[in-house]
């Protein structure tokens, strides 16, 4: 009965929107107009870098928060099993992931370089990092992260990007409001703001693994 | 039909089969991929949308991204809960089973 | 000299501070910091209102840019009246929170970090003024509230926080695609942008936005009949934790569905208003009703929030008058503080019996008469008698009510005050039925019961001086 | 009808199918499954979105770490059952 | 700067809250101190009263508001009626304090009970200068919070029950009276008292709207004046030690509602008003049918405490009939017997209070031969029992005097017949108990005797010194009436500020 008039509302609700979809005239506003104009002042030349970090930059700002707080939530109601014992790694796997770790980091290091005018910056960079620390821990290189005995510096390398991030914004409340970046420092600013959320995000993003993960070497 | 559009009303049904999952499916893990087909769906409307002209913009395109990385969050979060949930469910029968034994 | 307005960005930015500092340095530090940084921010929040101007609406452009192509902040009064009660039950609630968790590091590790970001996300939820921006800041709510109903570590806990979550993220999928809608029919997601261009007849797309939209706040709200998942994690949590979120949390959701149905979609509100005063109203009699039922002190606690916010939706047929939004703002406020008091005193109670039920209250006027007496301060303002701020809400709600001849709302209103009234004295009849005096009792610092006090007094307090709140939604739109 | 509407239409058929698998598939592995299916289907419409951005994202995030996350989270709530089994 | 004329007012309201405030943070222990205190800010009070007695026999005008809300104001006034009402209450609340001294010496929870009891007396001086219905209505509600732990103090399971009666009904009652009140606001912008009332300045198209807003407020302060049939909670409310009776049930409570009525008449519809809208003669209806139901019903009660509760039902409506009738003279009636009513019901709890103290009597049947055993305590109570039946050289003779002189005057000589018949009925319940204490004996000695003789003190001093306090009261307010310093001079200034017409007599 509950499955019947679900299935029904969802129909009803489906065709409503897409028939709301179809049927919408062009919208009155046009941002892309705005964003090239104001591209040579962002202090990057790819536009969604631009958005991300300079116009819409204090959304990416709240939303660093957002994985922070997701990640110490999951520390702190993720399970708390006894430690794995140490199973044998497969070795062909370990060697696999020793090839291919350093390359990864190049990628890393590439896309974070390459955000400033082309597709690419911290988040891609940081994700690739990630990937390359969740395989070296499969690989059994990388033990999994205890999320009742964090080191300091683990938590400094967790937190640093966002840190750094909300320091340079604050910093950048004298010039008039929060996240105004004066526009020759503009590049050199957001560099320094997306490299340390690339380290950052790498390490919340593998944390998200690292913290629940119970699996050395034994993907299923 | 643009192809834009074509994406977007593809995310408008993902959107709903998302919903429809995230009520009618029993099985927390299950609820989790819909949630996610939800999330996927409002993307793919909200730039499919705002490129159904043809050109592409910059700014759902960060949206988006800012949404992805939302997304992971609230699913490594709703994984833990989970996991936790379940892990306290396996020892509390054990317990049972010894109170039994 | 700094601008008060820039005070604005201090209050999302201090909280983010303290929440990361906390994690970085660990409970004990993190313990002072939260404290310490509540203290300033509620200092900040206190001078804005001292020094405020309603005639001049203030505007942050983050970044410079403005809207649409930036993030604006916009405070008005009601951002303000919202902050301000933030600020204010959050402060002692952090005092009360250190001392309640001083014994156990384990939950209180992660609660000054989880709780500074949910701070954080109030404060930049209430001056948003773009929809996705929002959306960043509902999720940072979100999280971090289910986080914290999680920290117990409990398997009621848990399975709370799991329902908790999963209600969060449908109304805020839900709220995503309304953005997404939005920004395909206008192009932009600013409010100030948006509103002169939606006009007198929007594509369907933004009437379908608007409900999108609207249902998904309703339901991290928890109107009635969404309401499912508030008594367990409320009534699960610990008791700072159930304070916050009782308290606030629900108020920022409910803020969002206020500002949006009188700005942005004024234009369909008119039509559907009897819908959430309806929804409203039902909360008020199922709410009252399971908590008459309880048998928990927490869960009648909670059910009660469930009643409780049935109020705020009961004024939206008198939409957008300025008085329904005073009245709206003044139950908001009441409710706030009376429901932060009341946990914290259930905290109390709770950790000197050992027990979460009501037959354990038995001599407790006796044994913690502080306690009990800032347990009884907050029914009065829960029940909306004078010289409460719930009954100036009332009273406000009533006339509002009688203004447009719309007789309902003040009959639901009284009914509910009376409804209250019986689950009130249910439980302090409880505590002053004698007890075997063999009963053995845990002292409880008495940190812990004078900031529930305090909390009680302020909202008996703000019914006997609500001009200055007022002042700040005045009559007139100016 | 043009090539690319044509790939388009495919890759829109497979999007659904996928997200529709998800949803209905009989073993909660095959959901999984399904659900890394459609973050890589995903990324190919973020390319044809014209955003390299997006997809880069969806791969790495998307179809990647959450698919990590899921296909661990599903070995350990098996690992519980089975060892319940067991006993 | 405050002038003197809003300090007095906020001074008298403060000299019990403050008291009361310092009791709640004191420790149990702290007898000697709470004592100390109590009686101070007693005292204190009744000082300020008679500077502002003797200031507003002189003219002049004491008040003061703050601003709640906009257009809402919490305002006081220290006008003739609200005087009236706040020195009867500060002299009882001084007897009652040493009563209840004596009386819970070494019970518990004395920290709490002193503490509630200075809230009560405060909000009954709340009420007593409330200068708009608002603020009438918020401490009328504060009254009813704070007597709740008087009446639930024992913590009995029975002491519950009491306290669930007492809050139904005058929760619903208030609320009742807040939707009329609401009413009002919306009607006037302003719920203001004042001489002569704020309403009469409606046509005749608003006459069934105001009737029925009258009847709402009417019901809403009637649930406390004990009106049939919302009187249901008083006896109920008995089961509280007795010096919460004596002050509260007997005094501040029941008078709170009585003394609303008298305010919604005179001072928001104006009894002229009241009388052209055809309100008045159903109110005398309502009243004659609660003194005489009340009189039937204490016939049959053998609990002391509930015979004098069911006397207090009709007795307080006495007042209200009062106001009902028509004419400046039924209006010195019944603000008299306010006063008049306060003094000899008071001086019977307390005699209750005495003989379930010292000897262990509750119940009538058991009291036969108290009078000997404890004769000043009975003479007390046969005075003001006499006083109740209208005997003469008691206040309760000046006030039925009149309110049948008013009835006549009023055209409505039916009334008459009733104040004879509940002369008869409360000689019907009173006679039979005077002459079990005085002429029967005891034969089977007392056998619950707490307190024994000492002297000619036939139980503790702190028991005895209020009864003789009142009942002697209520023998001077008889023979002296006529004098300046009377309770019905007083009323007399009072009737002659409410009506345009100059009294005759």
């Amino acid at each position: 009965m509950k499955r019947a008039i679900v299935i029904a509302a969802a129909l009803v609700f489906g065709g409503l929107l897409i028939n709301a979809i179809v049927d919408l005239p062009s919208s009155p506003v046009d941002l892309r107009i705005a964003v090239a104009d104001n591209m040579a002042n962002s202090g990057v030349s790819h536009p969604v870098t631009a958005v991300l970090l300079n116009f819409r930059g204090y959304d990416t700002l709240l939303e660093i928060a957002v994985l922070l707080l997701a990640l110490i939530g999951l520390m702190a109601a993720g399970p708390m099993l006894p430690p794995p014992p140490n199973q044998p790694a497969d070795a062909l796997l370990q060697k696999l992931a020793r090839i291919a770790t350093p390359p990864v980091i190049v990628v890393g290091g590439y896309l974070l370089w390459a955000g400033a005018f082309r597709p690419g910056g911290a988040f891609q960079a940081g994700a690739v990092l990630a990937a390359a620390m969740v395989l070296l821990h499969l690989s059994g290189l990388l033990s999994a992260w205890n999320a009742q005995l964090l080191p300091l510096a683990r938590r400094v390398i967790l937190v640093g990007g966002f840190v750094l991030f909300l320091c340079i914004s604050v910093a950048l409340l004298a010039a008039g409001s929060l996240l105004q970046y004066p526009p020759h420092q503009a590049g050199l600013l957001i560099l320094l703001i997306e490299s340390g959320l690339t380290l950052s995000l790498a390490a919340i993003l593998a944390g998200l693994f690292l913290f629940l993960s119970r699996d050395n070497g034994g993907a299923p | 039909m643009s192809s834009e559009l074509l994406f977007a009303v593809v995310g408008a049904l993902i959107f709903t089969l998302g919903v429809a999952g995230t009520v009618l499916v029993a099985n927390l893990l299950r609820r989790i991929l819909a949630f996610n087909l939800m999330g996927s769906g409002a993307f793919l409307v909200l730039v499919g949308l705002a490129q159904r002209g043809g050109e592409s913009d910059p700014v759902p395109h960060a949206m988006v991204l800012t949404g992805i990385v939302v997304a992971v969050a609230a699913t490594a979060l709703a994984l833990a809960l989970l996991r936790k949930q379940h892990e306290m469910k396996d020892s509390e029968e054990e317990l049972t089973e010894i109170d039994d034994g | 000299m700094v601008e008060p307005v820039t005070f604005v960005v201090w209050l999302i930015v201090l909280p983010l501070a303290w929440a990361v500092a906390a994690f970085v340095t660990g409970e004990r530090i993190g313990a002072w910091l939260g404290v310490v940084g509540s203290a300033i921010q509620t200092f900040l929040v206190v001078w804005m209102v001292a020094t405020w101007d309603v005639a001049v609406p203030v505007i942050h452009r983050v970044g410079g840019w403005g809207a649409p192509l930036g993030i604006d902040l916009a405070v008005d009064g009601l951002a303000l009246a919202m902050l301000l009660l933030t600020q204010v039950v959050s402060l002692p609630l952090t005092i009360y929170a250190r001392s309640y968790f001083s014994e156990d590091a384990s939950k209180s590790r992660h609660f000054w970090p989880l709780a500074g970001f949910l701070i954080a996300g109030l404060n930049a939820l209430f001056v948003s003024a773009d929809v996705f921006n929002i959306y960043v800041t509902l999720e940072i709510v979100g999280l971090s509230a289910v986080s914290l109903v999680a920290i117990g570590g409990g398997r009621a806990q848990i399975s709370a926080a799991l329902r908790y979550l999963f209600a969060t993220l449908i109304g805020s999928g839900a709220y995503l695609l309304g953005v997404a809608l939005i920004y395909g029919a206008f192009g932009s997601v600013s409010l100030a942008t948006l509103i002169p261009l939606v006009g007198s007849n929007p594509p369907q797309a933004f009437a379908l936005a608007g409900l999108l939209m609207l249902f998904g706040l309703m339901l991290k709200t928890a109107l009635f009949p969404f309401h499912y998942w508030l008594p367990p994690a409320h009534g699960g949590a610990a008791a700072p934790v159930s304070a916050l979120l009782s308290a606030l949390v629900v108020k920022a959701s409910f803020y969002l569905t206020l500002r949006l149905w009188t700005e942005l979609f004024a234009s369909i509100a008119d039509d559907i208003a009897w819908i959430p005063a309806l929804l409203g109203a039902g909360a008020i009699l199922w709410g009252s009703w399971r908590a008459i039922q309880a048998i928990r002190i927490k869960m009648l606690i909670a059910y009660s929030t469930v009643a409780q916010l049935g109020y705020l939706f009961l004024v939206f047929p008198l939409l957008p008058g300025q008085d329904a939004i005073r009245a709206t703002v003044m139950q908001a406020c009441a409710h706030g503080a009376a429901k932060a008091a009341m946990f914290a005193a259930a905290g109390v109670l709770i950790k000197a019996t050992g027990q979460d039920t009501m037959a354990g209250l038995a001599g407790m006027t006796g044994r913690l008469p502080l306690t009990l007496f800032a347990f009884g301060l907050a029914g009065m303002t829960l029940m909306g008698l004078p010289p409460s701020s719930g009954f100036l809400a009332k009273w406000q709600l009533i006339e509002a009510g009688m203004a447009r001849d719309l007789w309902i709302i003040p009959v639901v209103a009284l009914a509910g005050g009376l409804l209250t009234a019986v689950y009130i004295f249910r439980i302090l009849s409880f505590a002053f039925l004698l007890s075997p005096s063999s009963v053995k009792i845990a002292t409880v610092p008495r940190v812990q019961e004078w900031t529930a006090f305090a909390l009680a007094a302020g909202s008996v307090l703000l019914g006997l001086r609500g001009v200055e709140l007022m002042a700040l939604l005045p009559g007139q739109v100016p | 009808m043009s090539a690319t509407l044509a790939f388009d239409l495919l890759l829109s058929t497979a999007l659904v199918w996928s997200a529709w698998r998800t949803i209905t598939a009989n073993r909660l592995d095959q959901a999984v499954v399904m659900f890394i299916v459609f973050g890589l289907l995903m990324t190919l419409a973020w390319c044809r979105l014209r955003a390299p951005d997006i997809a880069l994202a969806e791969a790495a995030i998307g179809a990647g770490l959450t698919g990590a996350l899921l296909l661990d989270a599903l070995g350990a709530l098996r690992k519980g059952k089975t060892a319940r089994r067991r006993q | 700067m405050m002038t003197s004329g809003e300090l007095l007012p906020l001074a008298v309201f403060f000299s019990s809250l403050i008291p009361g405030v310092l009791i709640f943070l004191m420790p149990e222990s702290a007898t000697r101190t709470r004592t100390t205190l109590n009686i101070l800010g007693a005292v204190v009070k009744l000082v300020l009263i008679f500077i502002l007695l003797a200031g507003v026999r002189a003219g002049d005008e004491f008040g003061v508001s703050f601003a709640v809300l906009e257009g809402l104001e919490l305002a006081f006034k220290a006008d003739a009626l609200g005087l009236l009402f706040i020195t009867l209450s500060a002299v009882l609340w001084l007897l009652t304090t040493l009563y209840a001294i004596g009386y819970l010496e070494h019970s518990a929870f004395r920290r709490r009970f002193f503490g509630f009891f200075s809230l009560c007396v405060t909000s009954t001086m709340g009420i007593a200068m409330a200068a708009n219905l608002f603020t009438f209505f918020v401490f009328y509600e504060l009254l009813t919070l704070s007597t709740f732990p008087l009446v639930v103090h024992r913590g009995t399971q029975a002491a519950m029950r009491g306290g669930r009666i007492y809050l139904a009904y005058t929760l619903t009652g208030g609320t009742v009276l807040l939707t009329g009140i609401v009413l009002v606001q919306n009607l006037l912008g302003h719920t203001d008292f004042a001489h002569g009332g704020v309403l009469g300045a409606f046509d005749d198209s608003r006459s069934t709207y105001l009737k029925a807003i009258f009847f709402l407020l009417i019901a809403g302060v009637g649930v406390k004046a004990a009106i049939v049939p919302l009187h249901g909670w008083l006896p109920q409310a008995m089961v509280a030690p007795a010096p919460v009776s004596a002050l509260l049930h007997a005094v501040a409570v029941v008078k709170a509602g009585a003394f609303g009525i008298v305010r919604i008449v005179y001072e928001i519809y104006g009894v002229e008003f009241a009388q052209s809208l055809g309100l008045l003669t159903p109110l005398a209806i309502a009243a004659s049918i609660t003194i005489l139901w009340g009189s039937l019903r204490a016939l049959s009660q053998d609990d002391l405490k509930r015979r004098l509760a069911f006397s207090t039902v009709s007795q307080v409506s006495y007042i209200v009939l009062g106001v009902a009738l028509f004419g400046p003279i039924g209006t010195i009636g019944g603000v008299v017997h306010l006063v008049h009513q306060g003094l000899m019901k008071i001086t019977l709890f307390f005699c209750a209070g005495n003989y379930a103290e010292t000897l262990g009597i509750h119940k009538v049947s058991e009291m036969d031969g108290a009078g000997r055993r404890m004769p000043v305590t009975t003479l007390a109570f046969s005075i003001a029992a006499l006083g109740m039946m209208g005997a003469p050289f008691t206040a309760g003779a000046v006030s039925k005097a009149w309110l049948s002189d008013g009835a006549v005057a009023a055209n409505m000589g039916w009334v008459v017949w009733v104040l004879w018949g509940s002369s008869l009925l409360n000689a019907g319940y009173f006679l039979p108990i005077l002459w079990r204490t005085w002429f029967r004996c005891n034969r089977s000695g007392w056998h619950a005797e707490h307190i024994p003789v000492a002297g000619w003190r036939e139980t503790a001093l702190l028991l005895l010194i209020p009864p003789i306090v009142t009942a002697t009261a209520t023998i001077a307010a008889g023979i002296y009436a006529n004098s300046d310093l009377s309770p019905l001079a007083w009323a007399r200034l009072i009737a002659s500020r409410e009506y345009v017409t100059k009294i005759v007599r």
